[in-house]
């Protein structure tokens, strides 16, 4: 077996553990370090496929971005106290036969598609071809996007100041 | 079956190519560990340690290192083991798979990939996680609060470091960082003056200060320790963490001290350009001149870490939002456009 | 809506312990904090931890003079200020006047005393902010005083010097020459400290505006010393009551104007601290050069001390603020009542009015500001 | 400024003979004698009469009489607008030892009547939060009487050396 090989068994075998343990675990802290686990896993396997400007971006936005935000959510909404993260499964009966519908397609799916194995030689200008179709082909979206998340952060701001200048009052005493 | 025989023309520049940075991080670990006392010492009117390995106390770190990796390793009862016990490895790991794309000298980088500076943006906000992580699984409140305002504070303080480094970019037209420390060789401005993009441009000025100020938020140093000050958090998230957990931290902080000081060499003084054209180059001397340039900028560091109070919380967020942020941008749109003009 | 997000607000409220061990609660106190996020909403110190019964000790001493050794620590930091207070009181209860000589040595003695206990509050309160820097400074110069007691009492932080009616013993041979010397060294020492720390822009961000202590509620509250005259309140027991030979010196009282924020917020209180030492100085310039060289300092010390019936109520400016000694006699050997009134209890007492909606890190910076010490919280 | 013998005929022209009364001995300070019941008025009197203008109150102590079976409470007070001084003294069976308390009028007042109650067991009605101070909550007797008897165990614990 190659290097590569055994790189990439050991990767997808640690972003679907980690995934599964994301999926049961009934600590809601612990699901949000499990999906670390997988998200990274993730990104070693762009790596894999040469992509390393993907798999730095996973890391940025999905690791040091969202993951960061979704912990900061279940830490502050939780009152502070630090184990008080339990979940429950409900609904379990339909959970589970949608799920076995979607994995029952995506493996028939998998089985019947015709792939085209080819060799993939190692770019050496991944980001100049990329760079090229954001601001040539793709100009208008990337603009639009960026506008509307400026919008968000803008809003995102505004409920901020409004929301602390409430509660950071130094009242006065008597 | 794995055939490693087949495997070691792999395998064995890689863990040799693994290596070398790890030597570097450990020793400047334990020479700035013992530095960081002497600069300490030095600045408050005291000598710092003298007994150890008798000259000067060279040996403190060692010593130090010796007694942490016997002291007891202690998880508190109602910790999550698992991620109490992962957090300080994974925040060196961090901290080390940075090293991999940082240009020692010409003859010598980990990985020479088109996306260098990126890369290391990406793997260093792992920093941000593992501190998290160590925060929460200590089940304690104080850790807790240092954790937090710890994430905030890393994750506030990318966004003027990347803007800066993006303004870097913008002049250098590469995210490799060597071909960005490469394309800074040569003496020809003014005459003499090297090559360095600090000079080439006077708005870079104004980023290496922002930089220079984020990347001390980022490494927790003074004015901007807030996640582990120890007047109000205790020790924040390294609260409960003991001997050689709490090492890794410390090995962590140092390294990403390095990272972060090694970046802005590379970003704006010519890396490991020697700073007198072809006098005193060749791949051993540009090491030399890199790890100084470095440490040069670690020592600013500890300077204002012995020298200054800190910030609250709220104060570092709006130096941040409020200043940095909003700076850094019209910088770069400064420096655009005087690489148009000029 | 507003209800709604200030109920929310209300439901997230987290109690936390600083303390007892708790690197800037300077010692062992605890505080419990409500805070909602870092915001606190409310306080309740908790001491008693370092209480030792002095009061209970001194009825039980056989002997008013026995009871000196106690006083010493209750405030170790400033513990000639404490001796002082003491004798005082016991000395007005037995109507004896003291020689000469020995008052101008307890002037000098009480006066670097509260620059040592001031330096110590300076960098301690540094230090509480992050600066580690002139805590070491200040303390480099809190030595030499210290060094300068060592010679004449034998002892660098409990003294037992003061005695009823005179001294124990002489001061040291090198005593004026060393207090000369470090006085001449000193002052350029209070400007290198004005540039660390007073006039740091850090600095100034972390303590003005921080912890307001308004003129009206500092007297409710029973403020003195150094709190009460950053409020602006122009009182110092050396000069509006004045005990000893403090009449005879020429020096102000340095109050807070609120020059970086409000008035009465913990940089004026610090500053106040500052300026204050820089007073002490001309107090002991001048002690120095009217101390007469002759005199035996022991003579005065009355065999057997049994005032008569009677209770007053003593009270002298310690570098904390007003120290109250409250003595009843009962005509026996021994105090019926001693009660200590002493100003970091008061103080304390008022740190939940001027913390409420500070941060955290407020909270050290107040808690630097007022500057406590636990031994005479407790007592 | 006045001395203590003016307050006192300044206050008994506002409140009567028969509540006050102005006591000395050979030595020290003298002090003013104040019925239980009436330490709040007068208190208030002393702090707002523009006359008086007590803004301070500098010490409150718990004085026990073993003799006489009494608890006592003595106020010391003071002006910084005046800078005249007064001391009040309450005195108090130690069967009913219930004296009002004035953290209305001084906030000082409040961790003082804590301390008495601590250690002496005068009882402050309308005190806000009339807790132990520097003892544990659990711990037996007021270690300032006379008669005190240190409890031999605290929580399982030996108290003696």
């Amino acid at each position: 077996m190659e290097l590569t090989t055994i790189l990439f068994y050991f990767f997808s075998i640690a972003t679907i553990g980690a995934a599964a343990v994301m999926v049961f675990s009934k600590n809601i802290v612990h699901s949000a370090f499990a999906l670390m686990f997988s998200l990274i896993g993730v990104a070693s396997l762009y790596v894999l496929l040469y992509a390393d400007f993907i798999a730095a971006t996973q890391l940025l936005v999905y690791v040091g971005g969202i993951l960061i935000l979704i912990l900061f959510g279940v830490m502050l909404t939780t009152q502070g106290r630090s184990f008080d993260y339990k979940t429950i499964t409900v609904n379990l009966v339909p959970a589970s036969i949608l799920s076995l519908g979607v994995a029952a397609l995506l493996i028939f799916v998998f089985v019947k598609t015709d792939w085209m194995i080819s060799e993939v030689a190692e770019p050496d200008q991944t980001i100049y071809d990329l760079g090229m179709l954001l601001m040539g082909d793709y100009v208008l979206p990337f603009i639009i996007a960026g506008v509307l998340l400026l919008i968000a952060i803008i809003g995102a701001i505004l409920m901020a100041t409004r929301l602390s200048s409430q509660s950071i009052k130094n009242e006065n005493i008597e | 079956m794995i055939n490693f025989a087949a495997n070691t023309t792999y395998t064995l520049p890689i863990l040799v190519h693994a290596a070398v940075p790890l030597t570097i991080i450990v020793v400047y670990a334990l020479v700035a560990i013992w530095g960081e006392r002497k600069v300490a010492g030095f600045i408050q009117d005291r000598l710092g340690p003298m007994h150890v390995g008798r000259w000067h106390g060279w040996a403190q770190s060692i010593a130090d290192l010796l007694k942490l990796l016997q002291k007891e390793d202690i998880v508190p009862k109602d910790a999550s083991r698992f991620l109490f016990k992962f957090a300080p490895f994974m925040m060196f790991a961090a901290s080390y798979a940075a090293f991999a794309v940082i240009p020692f000298s010409s003859g010598y980088i980990g990985s020479n990939i088109n996306i260098g500076v990126f890369y290391l943006l990406a793997v260093t906000s792992l920093l941000t996680l593992s501190i998290i992580m160590a925060a929460w699984a200590s089940n304690n409140k104080w850790s807790l609060l240092g954790g937090m305002r710890s994430a905030a504070q890393m994750v506030s303080y990318e966004v003027p470091t990347i803007a800066t480094v993006l303004t870097v970019i913008v002049v250098a037209g590469s995210l490799n960082l060597m071909t960005i420390t490469e394309m800074q060789a040569g003496n020809d401005i003014l005459g003499f003056l090297p090559n360095w993009l600090i000079f080439q441009n006077p708005f870079l000025i104004v980023a290496f200060i922002i930089f220079f100020i984020s990347i001390l938020a980022e490494a927790h140093r003074v004015p901007f320790d807030l996640p582990e000050s120890e007047s109000e958090l205790v020790a924040g998230y390294q609260t409960e963490y003991s001997g050689i957990r709490w090492a890794m931290f410390m090995l962590a902080e140092y390294a990403d001290m390095l990272l972060l000081s090694l970046l802005g060499a590379v970003l704006f003084f010519g890396g490991w350009n020697s700073p007198f054209g072809d006098f005193m180059s060749g791949p051993f001397w540009e090491f030399f001149w890199f790890m100084l340039k470095g440490l040069l900028l670690v020592f600013v560091m500890m300077w204002i870490r012995w020298t200054l109070p800190r910030y609250r919380v709220d104060q570092l967020m709006h130096i941040c939002w409020g200043i940095l942020i909003p700076l850094s941008f019209i910088n770069l749109v400064l420096v655009a456009l005087w690489e148009v003009i000029f | 809506m507003t209800d709604q997000i200030s109920n929310i607000a209300e439901k997230r409220e987290m109690t936390i312990n600083m303390g007892p061990q708790h690197p800037s609660t300077h010692g062992v106190l605890r505080l419990e904090l409500d805070l909602d996020g870092e915001v606190i909403k409310n306080t309740r110190p908790n001491i008693g931890y370092l209480h030792r019964c002095f009061e209970k000790y001194a009825e039980e001493m056989d002997d008013y003079s026995k009871v000196i050794p106690y006083t010493d620590r209750m405030d170790y930091v400033s513990a000639m200020n404490q001796e002082h207070g003491y004798v005082i009181a016991v000395e007005r209860m037995l109507e004896i006047e003291v020689p000469e000589r020995v008052e101008y040595i307890r002037v000098i003695m009480a006066e670097m005393q509260r620059i040592a206990s001031h330096l110590l509050g300076i960098g301690a309160f540094g230090l509480d902010l992050g600066a580690f820097t002139p805590f070491l400074y200040c303390f480099i110069e809190r030595e030499k005083i210290l060094d300068i007691f060592e010679k004449t009492s034998g002892a660098r932080l409990l003294y037992n010097y003061y005695a009823i009616g005179g001294m124990i013993k002489d001061v040291h041979p090198d005593f004026k020459k060393d207090t000369n010397e470090f006085v001449k060294t000193f002052r350029p020492k209070i400007k290198e400290l004005n540039d660390l720390l007073s006039g740091n822009k850090i600095f100034i961000k972390r303590t003005a505006n921080i912890g307001v202590l308004p003129e009206k509620v500092a007297l409710n509250y029973g403020a003195s010393g150094p709190v009460l005259r950053g409020s602006g309140v122009e009182w110092d027991l050396r000069k509006n009551d004045p005990y000893s030979i403090y009449d005879r010196f020429d020096f102000e009282i340095p109050i807070g104007k609120g020059e970086m924020g409000t008035l009465g917020d913990c940089w004026d209180r610090y500053i106040v601290r500052v300026r204050e030492m820089e007073q002490s100085l001309r107090i002991i310039e001048q002690a120095l050069e009217g101390m007469p060289d002759e005199g035996d300092v022991t003579e005065g010390i009355p065999k057997r001390i049994r005032p008569k019936e009677g209770e007053l109520y003593a009270r002298s400016e310690t570098p904390r603020g007003e120290l109250g000694y409250y003595i009843i006699s009962d005509k026996s050997a021994s105090p019926f009542r001693v009660k200590a009134r002493a100003p970091s209890f008061v103080h304390l007492g008022l740190l939940p009015a001027i913390s409420k909606g500070a941060l955290i890190a407020d909270m050290v910076a107040i808690v630097g500001s007022i500057d406590i010490v636990l031994g005479e919280v407790d007592r | 400024m006045k001395t203590p013998e003016e307050i006192f005929n300044y206050l008994t022209n506002q409140f009567g003979e028969e509540d006050l009364s102005f006591e000395s001995r050979d030595i020290g300070q003298p002090w003013i004698t104040v019925l239980a019941s009436k330490i709040r008025e007068v208190s208030k009197f002393l702090r707002d009469d523009s006359e008086l203008l007590f803004d301070t109150l500098m010490c409150l102590s718990g004085i026990h009489y073993p003799k006489e079976e009494e608890l006592g409470v003595a106020y010391h007070l003071h002006s910084t607008k005046l800078t005249h001084n007064i001391a009040l003294k309450v005195r108090v069976p130690e069967s009913k030892p219930n004296v009002p308390s004035v953290e209305s009028i001084w906030k000082t007042a409040n961790w003082h009547e804590r301390e008495a109650w601590d250690m002496v067991g005068v009882v402050f009605d309308d005190h806000p939060n009339h807790k132990r101070i520097l003892l544990p909550d659990d711990w037996e007797g007021h270690p300032l009487r006379k008669d005190y008897v240190q409890q031999e165990f605290y929580q399982g614990m030996p108290t003696g050396e």
